[in-house]
C-alpha cells in the first residue's frame, strides 16, 4: 500500500495535493511534494536504506537533517550520478532516481555482510598488524581488496558538466540557523535597520519549531515562524537564504556557505549549487543542537532512530513510526514520549536509567537500560534490563536520546576549543572563539524555546550595539520554558557490540581497544579507530566516543578534550567550491590581435603564459611541424618573416629619475643610453639570480619603454613597483604597463626594410635604434632590434590597428617570398644565435653562468648585485655552452644530461644538462644550448648527451653558444 | 582573510600577493658583507605572534606593510611601504 | 599608402538575459595620469580621490590605482613635469552592465561589496572579476562600467554571460 | 609483541584482550645521552635509527602534545624520489629505498603503496624541464618514464583532454612513487623506538635549551629540567621558536599548506597525480577518500588553518583537470605549518653550539623524507659527520651561495616561495 506509514493530517512540509513519483533502487514509490527521500521511504514503510561502511550492517534513517549518519544514497540523472547524498536532505521530485550504495548484490542481501561475521578479526587498526608478508602481495592482492571493500558511493567517472556558481555577499549581521533563536535574532536586527542575512539549511525556516511545534506567542510555533519569516521577507535590509548551510568560518568575518540551488528539481538551466563567500561584520550562530544516541548492543538496526529524528520525520512529514520504544537519559526524551502519546502514537516503553517518580499514560522503565534489539533488516523488538529483570518489547521504532550536543562546530573553526558543561553533559563554545561571532539559543545550551527566543534577542541586541545601531523595542513571545536535566549515559555495558559511530562502524570495543594499546589521546583514538571520519563527520558520535575513551583511560572528559573542528561543517562538493574552474575557466585567455588570422592560417596554437601563440604556419604539402618550421627559418634568413611579439611585457617608465631608477633595477647602466636608442637589459632577483631580460628603449630624455619576457611581465611589474615604493618612492618616476596598448610585430630578414617601406615613410634606424613613426595616419613606434640575428625591426601600433597591420605585413612579406613565422621557427632562430630565454634563465642561474657576468656593472649598486657576488656562486658552476652533434644527422633533446664521453650516466659523473634544442636548417644539424661544468673553458671538447628517458646517446661538441653569425654582422647594416 | 589597503579600503586576501617579512625593507649597502646580506635575505625571527610583512595589492599596485598576528591572523594595522621612504601615498 | 582599419576590442555584444544586459561601449580617448611626488595638479584638473570619479571638461577622471587616474572622453591637457601620461585608449576593453540584477551578477564574480549603500553611484574601484583584473565604475543604481585588459575581452564576456544566465535561471525555480 | 596475521586471528578468537601497549608512557629521567625535541615523524625516526643503527640506548624524544600530532599526521601522504638537483636527488632516493622495506623493518603495516606517480606537463618547455628531472632520476638509479599525451590517456583516461585550460602534453611517470598511511609511519617508528628502549615522552614541552661554554647541556621542560649530552631540534612547524631558545635565527618562514579529503568513494583514482600548472595533486586513500591539495596559502602563519582563496583555487584546479571529481564532497580540510627554507630544500646540520643539531626546512615535502631524515640525522649525531646523502643540507649555504638547491627556480629568498 502506498504511503502506508503516514499519519493523517500531519506533516508541515508536505503538500498532500501533489503526489510525486520517484524510484529507489529501481522500484517506484510515491511521496508528496516536500518529502525527502528518507521521509518518503519511511512513509512507504521502508526502513532499510543502506549498508554500513565496514561490516555492511543493514542501516536505516536515524535523523531528519544533515547529521544523519546512515541514509547515504546515490542520485542518478542522465548517466551522471552523485554519491553519498543524505537521504534526509535530498528532496524528491518527479522522476528522481535514487539508489542505495556500498553493497554487493541486492540491498537486502549484501554479500559483503560476511564482514560482520568476521568482525572479531576486523578490530580497530587490525590492518596495521597484518598484510605485511610477503611484501609484493600488498600492492597486488591485499591493497586492491581493501580498496574495493572500502569507499561508499561511486563517481560516474564522467566529467561533471553541471552548472555551479560561486558568489560573494556582505552584511552587518549573519544569522546562522533559523530556529527560534535565529528568527528572534534576525527580527531584532532587521527591525533595527541592520543589513541581515539569515541562512538556514532547510528549505523552510523555523528549525525545530517545524518538528515538535511548541506553542509560541499563543500559536503553533511553526505558524509563528511563518509570520516572522513573512515580515523579514518584506524588509529590504534582509536576505533570506534557505537550503543554505554555512560550512566554514574563516578570518575576519568571512564565512563559506553552500546553497543547494536546484538539487530539489530535475536538472535544468539553474545552477545546481552555489558556494557563497559571506563577509559579515557580526555573526550569530543559532544552529541549534544535535541529539546523540546511546551506545547499547545492536543499536544500529533500521528502525533505531534519534528521538529528534523521529519527531522531525513526524512533525515535518507525517511519518508514522508504528509502535515506539524510547530510550533516554534526559528530559527531552520523556517529553517526546508524552508528546507522541498525545498525537496517538503508541509508546510501548519509555526506558530511562534515571530514577523517575512519574506516572505516565505509557509504560515507564526507570533505572533501566536497553540491552539489545532484534530484527535483521528492521527492528522487531527491544530488550530492556530493569529492576525486575529483562523484558523483550515488540516495537517498530526505537528512539534514542542520549542528550544534546550544541551545534557550535563553526565557533571552533578558528582553532578555539570548547569547554565541557557538566550541566548539559556536552561541550559548549566559549565567548570570543570567533571574533565578532556569538553563539545563541540551544547552540549555546539554552534548551527551552522561551530561553532560546530570549537569548536570540539578547545576543542580537548586543551585536547591534557593537554595530552602532540602537536596539528596537520588541516583545519576546511566550513559549514553553520547561526545565531540562540529564544524567549522562554514554554506553550500556551489556556485552555485544554497541555502536558509537554508525557511519564508520566504530563500536565501544574499538575505542576501548585503542586505549588498551596506548592510542589514548583523543586524536590517536580517532585516527586508530577512524571514529568521526565518515561522511557525517562524527556529528552524532564524537562526544560519546571521547566520553567512552575518557572512561577507559580514567582521565575524565574535560582532560580528554575534543578533536579539532575544521571546515567544512557539512561535506561540500568540489564542483561548487571550484565553480568556474572547469574547462577554459581556470585562467583568463589572452588573445593576440593576430589570433583570428593566425587560426585561419591553420596554425596550431600553443600556450605562452596566458597567451596563445602560433606554433608554425603550415602550408599545403607540409605534413609535420619540422617541415614548416625549417621553411620559416630559412625564409627569415633568406627573405623575410613576420611574427606577432605583442605578448612581451611592455612597461612605460617616465620621470626625471627614470634613468636612475632603471640603473637600480637592471644590472647594466641605462642612464648612459641616448634618446632614440635601445639597450639589452638584464634584471636580477635580490638573491643574485637572473630574473628576466628584455630591451630598454629611451624614447625621450625622461621616458623609457622597457620590455619583459612574456611569462615574466607580471613579476617584473610587481618587482619594479616594490623597488620603487620601498626604496625610492620620492623619486620622480612613474611606471605603467602598456603591454595591452600596443600590438607589436617583428619583421626580420634581409628584406625587412623592404617590408617596412610599405608602411610609409620610415626613418632609417641604426641597429638598436628606436623612433616614433606614423603608419597610415596612426602613431606608432619602430624599434630596430633582432631576436633572429637578421636585420630586424619591431613595429608597434595601437592595439585596435593590430589586426590590420598584421594582415598587411603578412601579405606584404608573402609578396616578397617571405612568410609569417611561429614559435618553432622563432626558437630555432634564437638558438642559432645563442639568445637565452626562460629555458636558460630558469631561476637558478647567475649572470656569469649565462656568460653575461660583465653586464653586472661594477660602478653602481643594483638589485641582486651583492648576493650575486657570493663566493659559492663562482665555484664549480655550470656555464652556458653550445652543443653540436659530432654526427650531423643526430637529434638532440632538451632535458638530456651531459657526461664525459666514457663516464656512465650516473649522478656522480654528471657534467650538466641541455636546456634548449632546435633543428637548424641554417647549420644543417640540430643545435643545443645547455649548461656544462666549467663549460666556457671546454669549447671543442667532445662529450656525451645522454637522454636515458628517450634512449638517446649522442656525442656532441661543446662550442660557443652563438652558432650563427657570431660577429652579428647580419643584424647591423 | 581581509586586509585594509591604505587607499582602497578593506579587501579580500585574494586581491593581494604576499612578499614575506618586512625585514626586506631594510636593504643593506652593497658592500655590507655576507653576514648582513644573509640576515637580510634569509634569516628571520619568524615570530609566532605579531609580525610585520609585505603585501602587494595587485589591483591598485600598492605595496603595503601589514602588522598582524601569525597565530590569530588578526590584522593590526597597515600602511604603504612608501611611507617609510618618505614620499607619495 | 597603408590604410589601417581599427577593430573593436570585443564582438558578440550585447547579450541580455533576465533583464540584465551586457554591451560594449566606446570610452573615447583614455589617458593615464600619474602625478609625480609632491605635484599639485589642481590648477590643471581635478585629480580624483581614491575610489572616486571627477568631471573634467566633457570627460571623466576615474581613479584607477595608486597615484593614477584615467582621463576618459577627452584629450589630456599638457602635464609636462607634473605627471607621467600614457595613452591607454587601446589597452582596455570597456563594457556596460545594466539591469535590475546587476548587483547579483557582479556578486558572482567580484569580491567587492557593490551594494548601493557601500558602492554609490560615481564610485570607482580596481578589483578583479573572477581571475581578470578590472576597473569598475558605478554609473547608476543599476549600471556599471567594467574595463579589463583588452586581450582578455573574450574571457570577460564569457564570465559575465555565465553569471547573467545563472542569475536569470534562478527566476524559474 | 610482534604483529602478524596469525596474531590478529588468535586475538580475534579471544576477544582482542591480549593486545599490549604499542609504546610505554614513561616519566622523563633527569638525564639522557641524547634528547630529541619533537615527536613527529622525523624525531621518532631519528630516535629509532640512533638506537637501531648506532646502538645508542639512552635517548628521549620530547613531544609537546601527542606523538605524530604535527605534519606527519596531516599531509597528503605522497612518497616519491623524483628530485633533480644534486643534494636532493640522492637523499630522496635513499629515503624511498628505506620506505620499500619499512613494513618488515618496523613490523608495522604503514601501507606504503607504490601505485605510481604522474607529473603532468603542459608545454614543450615543461616537458624539457621534466625530461631533465627524469634523466636525473635515472642517473640516481631511480625509475622514470616520459609519457606523451596518449601515454597519459591510457593510464588516466578520466582527465579532461579536450578543454582543460592548459592542455596535457604528457607526463613524467614514476612507478615507484605512491603513498602511505601517514599516522602508521609515526606509530610504527614510535613503537620501534620504544621497543629499542627509547623513552617517548608526550605532553612534555621544551621551554629552554641550556648552553654552557658554547656546548649544549640539556633542556628545560614543562616536566622539569633534563640534562643531555646532545640535543636535536626536530620541530618542523615550530623550528624558529625552538632555535630561538638557543639564541639562533633560522632561515625559515612558517607558512600554511592546506589539504583536503573527500567522503569515501569506491576506487576511481589509482595513481598519484600531480598537476603542476594548477598547483594541484591528488590520490585516493585506501579508505576511499580523495586526498588532495595545492599550494601554500602564502602568508606567514602558525594558525594551522587556511583561508578560502586557496581552497577555491585548489578546487578550480581539480575541476579543470578532472571534472569527474566534481560531485565528490570535501569532508575535511586542514592546514599544516610548513617550515619554508629560502631555496625549498631542507637542513640537517650541526649548529654553532657544540652538541646541538638542527633538522628543519622540510617545506612541503617532509613526509616522504621521514625515514632518511632520521637515518641521516642519527648518522650525524652518532658519528659527527654528515651522512653522504645529506651532505648538502647545510645551514650556511645561503650565506655562501654554495649548493643552493632551488628546485622550483623561484628564487632563494623567502618572499618568492
Amino acid at each position: 500500500m502506498t504511503q502506508s506509514h503516514r499519519i493523517p493530517g500531519k506533516g508541515l512540509m508536505i503538500d498532500r495535493t501533489r503526489p510525486v513519483r520517484f524510484t529507489f533502487d529501481g522500484k517506484g514509490y510515491e511521496g508528496f511534494a516536500g518529502d525527502s527521500v528518507a521521509s518518503a521511504l519511511l512513509a512507504n514503510g521502508e526502513r532499510l536504506i543502506g549498508r554500513s561502511f565496514k561490516y555492511h550492517r543493514p542501516r536505516g534513517v536515524m535523523a531528519a537533517g544533515s547529521e544523519d549518519p546512515n541514509s547515504l544514497i546515490e542520485v542518478h540523472e542522465n548517466g551522471q550520478q552523485t554519491p553519498n547524498v543524505r537521504g534526509t536532505m535530498q528532496e524528491i521530485f518527479e522522476g528522481l532516481d535514487a539508489r542505495s550504495q556500498n553493497h554487493v548484490g541486492p540491498l537486502n542481501f549484501d554479500l559483503m555482510a560476511v564482514n560482520d561475521l568476521l568482525a572479531p578479526f576486523f578490530s580497530a587498526g587490525f590492518y596495521y598488524k597484518t598484510f605485511m608478508w610477503p611484501r609484493a602481495f600488498w600492492e597486488k592482492l591485499y591493497e586492491p581488496a581493501i580498496r574495493r571493500a572500502a569507499g561508499l558511493g561511486r563517481l560516474s567517472g564522467k566529467h561533471d558538466m553541471g552548472l555551479y556558481e560561486k558568489a560573494f555577499a556582505f552584511c552587518d549581521l549573519l544569522v546562522i540557523g533559523a530556529g527560534p533563536a535565529g528568527l528572534m535574532a534576525a527580527l531584532t536586527a532587521a527591525r533595527a535597520g541592520a543589513e541581515v542575512i539569515l541562512a538556514d539549511e532547510d528549505r523552510r525556516m523555523g528549525g525545530r519549531l517545524l518538528a515538535d511545534q511548541p506553542e509560541v506567542d499563543g500559536q503553533n510555533g511553526a505558524d509563528w515562524a511563518a509570520s516572522v519569516v513573512a515580515e523579514l521577507a518584506a524588509m529590504p535590509n534582509v536576505t533570506l537564504m534557505t537550503r543554505t548551510t554555512v560550512t566554514g568560518v574563516y578570518d575576519d568575518g568571512t564565512f563559506g556557505a553552500l546553497e543547494r540551488v536546484s538539487l530539489h528539481r530535475a536538472p535544468g538551466e539553474a545552477p545546481r549549487e552555489c558556494f557563497w563567500r559571506i563577509h559579515a561584520k557580526r555573526a550569530l550562530l543559532t544552529a541549534g543542537a544535535l541529539e546523540r544516541p546511546i551506545a547499547h548492543p545492536d543499536n544500529d538496526r533500521p528502525g533505531v532512530m534519534l528521538a529528534s529524528g523521529l519527531v522531525g520525520q513526524m512533525g515535518k512529514f507525517g511519518v508514522n513510526p508504528g509502535k515506539v520504544v524510547i530510550f533516554s537519559n534526559n528530559d527531552s526524551g520523556l517529553h517526546t514520549a508524552r508528546s507522541l502519546t498525545a498525537q496517538g502514537i503508541e509508546i510501548a516503553a519509555y526506558v530511562d536509567p534515571r530514577p523517575l517518580p512519574v506516572t505516565e499514560e505509557f509504560p515507564v522503565y526507570a533505572e533501566a537500560e536497553v540491552v539489545g534489539t532484534r530484527g535483521r533488516l528492521g527492528l522487531k523488538d527491544v530488550s530492556i534490563r530493569h529492576k525486575g529483570g529483562t523484558s523483550v518489547i515488540a516495537a517498530r521504532t526505537l528512539a534514542l536520546s542520549g542528550g544534546w550536543n550544541p551545534t557550535m562546530h563553526l565557533a571552533c573553526h578558528l582553532n578555539g576549543r570548547p569547554e565541557w558543561s557538566p550541566e548539559l553533559a556536552a561541550f559548549v563554545a566559549k565567548p570570543g572563539m570567533v571574533p565578532g561571532m556569538s553563539v545563541s539559543g540551544s547552540a549555546a545550551g539554552f534548551m527551552s524555546t522561551r530561553a532560546a527566543l530570549l537569548d536570540g534577542h539578547q545576543k542580537a541586541a548586543a551585536a547591534l550595539i557593537e554595530l552602532g545601531l540602537s536596539v528596537p523595542e520588541i516583545s519576546v513571545p511566550e513559549s514553553e520554558d520547561r526545565p531540562w536535566a540529564i544524567s549522562p549515559l554514554w554506553a550500556v555495558d551489556a556485552g555485544g557490540r554497541a555502536w558509537l559511530d554508525f557511519a564508520n562502524d566504530v563500536t565501544t570495543k574499538d575505542v576501548k581497544l585503542a586505549a588498551q594499546e596506548g592510542y589514548s589521546s583523543v586524536e590517536h583514538m580517532k585516527r586508530y579507530t577512524t571514529q568521526g571520519m565518515a561522511p557525517d563527520q562524527g556529528k552524532t558520535s564524537n562526544v560519546s566516543a571521547l566520553a567512552v575513551l575518557a572512561e577507559a583511560t580514567g582521565k575524565g572528559i574535560p582532560a580528554t578534550g575534543t578533536t579539532t573542528y575544521r571546515p567544512p561543517f557539512i561535506p561540500v562538493s568540489i564542483a561548487s567550491m571550484g565553480a568556474g574552474g572547469r574547462g577554459e575557466g581556470f585562467a583568463p585567455q589572452r588573445l593576440l590581435t593576430s589570433d583570428a588570422k593566425t587560426r585561419a592560417m591553420k596554425a596550431p596554437m600553443i600556450e605562452a603564459g596566458l597567451w596563445y601563440r602560433p606554433s608554425y604556419f603550415p602550408r599545403a604539402g607540409e605534413t609535420d611541424w619540422r617541415t614548416a618550421a625549417d621553411r620559416e627559418v630559412l625564409t627569415v634568413r633568406e627573405h623575410v618573416g613576420v611574427c606577432d611579439v605583442s605578448t612581451l611585457g611592455k612597461i612605460d617608465v617616465q620621470g626625471a629619475d627614470a634613468a636612475r631608477f632603471l640603473d637600480f633595477v637592471y644590472t647594466n647602466t641605462m642612464s648612459t643610453l641616448k634618446p632614440g636608442r635601445v639597450r639589452y637589459g638584464l634584471m636580477l632577483r635580490e638573491d643574485g639570480m637572473v630574473m628576466d631580460d628584455g630591451t630598454c628603449a629611451r624614447v625621450a630624455e625622461d621616458h623609457f619603454v622597457v620590455t619583459t619576457t612574456t611569462s615574466g611581465a607580471g613579476q617584473v611589474m610587481r618587482h619594479m613597483d616594490f623597488v620603487h615604493q620601498a626604496f625610492c618612492a620620492d623619486w620622480d618616476v612613474r611606471m605603467i604597463s602598456v603591454t595591452e596598448a600596443w600590438a607589436q610585430f617583428a619583421i626580420a630578414g634581409p628584406k625587412a626594410k623592404a617590408v617596412l617601406a610599405t608602411l610609409g615613410e620610415m626613418p632609417s634606424l641604426p641597429f638598436m635604434g628606436c623612433a616614433d613613426v606614423t603608419i597610415g595616419g596612426v602613431k606608432g613606434r619602430l624599434f630596430r632590434i633582432s631576436f633572429s640575428g637578421e636585420e630586424g625591426y619591431e613595429v608597434a601600433v595601437p592595439t585596435r590597428f593590430g589586426t590590420a597591420l598584421f594582415d598587411h605585413l603578412v601579405a606584404t612579406a608573402e609578396g616578397m617570398e617571405g612568410c609569417a613565422y611561429g614559435m618553432e621557427a622563432l626558437n630555432a632562430l634564437r638558438v642559432e644565435k645563442g639568445f637565452i630565454t626562460h629555458a636558460e634563465i630558469h631561476g637558478r642561474v647567475t649572470a656569469d653562468d649565462v656568460g653575461l657576468g660583465k653586464m653586472v656593472s661594477a660602478k653602481k649598486d643594483c638589485i641582486g648585485k651583492a648576493a650575486s657576488q657570493r663566493p659559492g656562486l663562482f665555484e664549480d658552476r655550470e656555464q652556458l655552452v653550445g652543443l653540436m652533434p659530432v654526427n650531423q644527422g643526430e637529434t638532440l633533446s632538451a632535458g638530456a644530461h651531459l657526461y664525459n664521453e666514457k663516464d656512465p650516466a650516473q649522478r656522480e659523473f654528471n657534467q650538466g644538462y641541455v636546456t634548449s634544442v632546435a633543428p637548424s636548417p641554417t647549420m644543417g644539424c640540430w643545435l643545443g644550448l645547455g649548461f656544462l661544468k666549467n663549460g666556457r673553458a671546454r669549447y671543442g671538447e667532445v662529450i656525451r648527451l645522454d637522454d636515458g628517458l628517450r634512449g638517446r646517446k649522442v656525442l656532441v661538441e661543446v662550442c660557443n653558444p652563438v652558432f650563427f653569425d657570431p660577429e652579428g654582422g647580419r643584424m647591423r647594416d | 582573510m581581509r586586509i585594509p589597503c591604505p587607499c582602497c579600503g578593506d579587501r579580500d586576501r585574494r586581491e593581494y600577493t604576499y612578499y614575506g617579512a618586512a625585514d626586506f625593507l631594510d636593504r643593506p649597502a652593497e658592500d655590507a658583507g655576507l653576514e648582513a646580506w644573509d640576515n637580510y635575505l634569509h634569516l628571520r625571527d619568524n615570530p609566532a605572534g605579531v609580525t610585520r610583512d609585505l603585501w602587494y595589492h595587485d589591483p591598485c599596485q600598492s605595496w603595503v606593510e601589514v602588522e598582524r598576528n601569525t597565530v590569530t591572523h588578526e590584522v593590526l594595522s597597515t600602511r604603504f611601504v612608501s611611507a617609510k621612504a618618505g614620499a607619495s601615498a | 599608402m597603408i590604410d589601417l582599419i581599427a577593430k573593436p576590442a570585443v564582438s558578440g555584444l550585447p547579450v541580455s538575459h533576465g533583464g540584465c544586459t551586457l554591451s560594449a561601449f566606446d570610452a573615447g580617448p583614455v589617458t593615464s595620469i600619474a602625478p609625480y611626488p609632491g605635484r599639485d595638479l589642481s590648477a590643471v584638473l581635478p585629480f580624483p580621490a581614491p575610489g572616486t570619479v571627477s568631471d573634467y571638461q566633457s570627460g571623466r577622471l576615474i581613479w584607477a590605482g595608486r597615484d593614477m587616474a584615467f582621463l576618459t572622453g577627452v584629450a589630456a591637457p599638457d602635464l609636462s613635469g607634473l605627471a607621467a601620461v600614457t595613452d591607454q585608449s587601446d589597452g582596455w576593453v570597456w563594457a556596460l552592465l545594466e539591469g535590475a540584477s546587476v548587483e547579483a551578477v557582479l556578486a558572482r564574480l567580484c569580491p567587492l561589496d557593490l551594494r548601493l549603500r557601500s558602492f554609490a553611484v560615481g564610485s570607482s574601484a580596481r578589483s578583479m572579476l573572477q581571475h581578470l583584473p578590472i576597473l569598475l565604475v558605478r554609473t547608476g543604481p543599476e549600471s556599471f562600467q567594467i574595463a579589463s585588459f583588452r586581450s582578455m575581452a573574450g574571457t570577460l564576456v564569457h564570465e559575465l554571460e555565465i553569471a547573467i544566465k545563472g542569475v536569470a535561471a534562478r527566476a524559474s525555480l | 609483541m610482534t604483529y602478524s596475521g596469525f596474531r590478529v586471528f588468535t586475538q580475534g578468537l579471544t576477544g582482542n584482550k591480549g593486545w599490549t601497549k604499542a609504546w610505554r608512557q614513561p616519566d622523563p629521567k633527569t638525564e639522557y645521552d641524547i634528547v630529541i625535541i619533537g615527536g613527529g615523524g622525523h624525531g621518532l625516526s631519528t630516535a629509532y635509527y640512533l638506537a637501531k643503527n648506532h646502538g645508542l640506548k639512552n635517548i628521549a624524544v620530547l613531544e609537546k602534545g601527542y606523538l605524530g600530532g604535527g605534519n606527519v599526521g596531516r599531509n597528503t601522504t605522497i612518497v616519491r624520489a623524483n628530485y633533480f638537483l644534486q643534494g636532493n636527488s640522492e637523499f630522496y632516493s635513499h629515503s624511498l629505498k628505506l620506505w620499500e622495506g619499512l613494513e618488515s623493518e618496523l613490523n608495522y603495516n604503514v601501507m606504503h603503496s607504490q601505485r605510481g606517480l604522474i607529473n603532468l606537463f603542459h608545454s614543450d618547455g615543461q616537458r624539457d624541464a621534466f625530461a631533465r628531472r627524469g634523466n636525473a632520476m635515472l642517473a640516481q638509479g631511480d625509475d622514470a618514464e616520459l609519457l606523451d599525451r596518449e601515454g597519459v590517456r591510457k593510464i588516466l583516461p578520466y582527465l579532461d583532454y579536450d578543454q582543460a585550460r592548459f592542455p596535457i602534453y604528457g607526463g613524467l611517470y614514476h612507478r615507484r612513487g605512491g603513498s602511505a598511511r601517514h599516522d602508521a609511519v609515526a606509530w610504527g617508528f614510535a613503537r620501534g623506538a620504544d621497543r629499542r628502549g627509547v623513552d617517548l615522552i608526550q605532553n612534555c614541552e621544551v621551554t629552554g635549551i641550556d648552553v654552557a661554554n658554547g656546548k649544549v647541556t640539556g633542556v628545560q621542560t614543562t616536566r622539569g629540567p633534563i640534562r643531555a649530552k646532545k640535543v636535536a631540534m626536530v620541530a618542523a612547524g615550530r623550528s624558529s621558536q625552538v632555535a630561538a631558545m638557543a639564541g639562533m635565527r633560522l632561515p625559515i618562514e612558517s607558512h600554511i599548506l592546506q589539504a583536503f579529503v573527500t567522503e569515501g568513494l569506491k576506487p576511481v583514482i589509482d595513481h598519484v597525480i600531480s598537476f603542476g600548472m594548477g598547483h594541484f595533486y591528488i590520490s585516493q586513500s585506501d579508505k576511499g577518500g580523495l586526498v588532495f591539495g595545492g599550494d601554500l596559502d602564502f602568508y606567514a602563519s602558525y594558525a594551522a588553518r587556511g583561508n578560502l582563496p586557496m581552497v577555491e583555487h585548489v578546487m578550480e584546479a581539480g575541476m579543470t583537470l578532472m571534472p569527474m571529481i566534481g560531485r565528490a564532497k570535501v569532508l575535511r580540510s586542514w592546514g599544516g605549518i610548513m617550515d619554508m627554507s629560502p631555496d625549498g630544500s631542507p637542513i640537517i646540520d650541526k649548529t654553532h653550539i657544540d652538541g646541538l643539531f638542527v633538522n628543519c626546512g622540510w617545506n612541503y615535502g617532509g613526509f616522504k623524507a621521514v625515514p632518511a631524515s632520521g637515518w641521516c640525522l642519527a648518522h650525524l649525531m652518532a658519528t659527527g659527520e654528515p651522512h653522504p646523502v645529506a651532505a648538502k643540507f647545510r645551514l650556511d649555504r645561503f650565506r655562501t651561495g654554495r649548493n643552493i638547491m632551488d628546485e622550483e627556480g623561484t628564487g632563494s629568498q623567502h618572499n618568492l616561495h
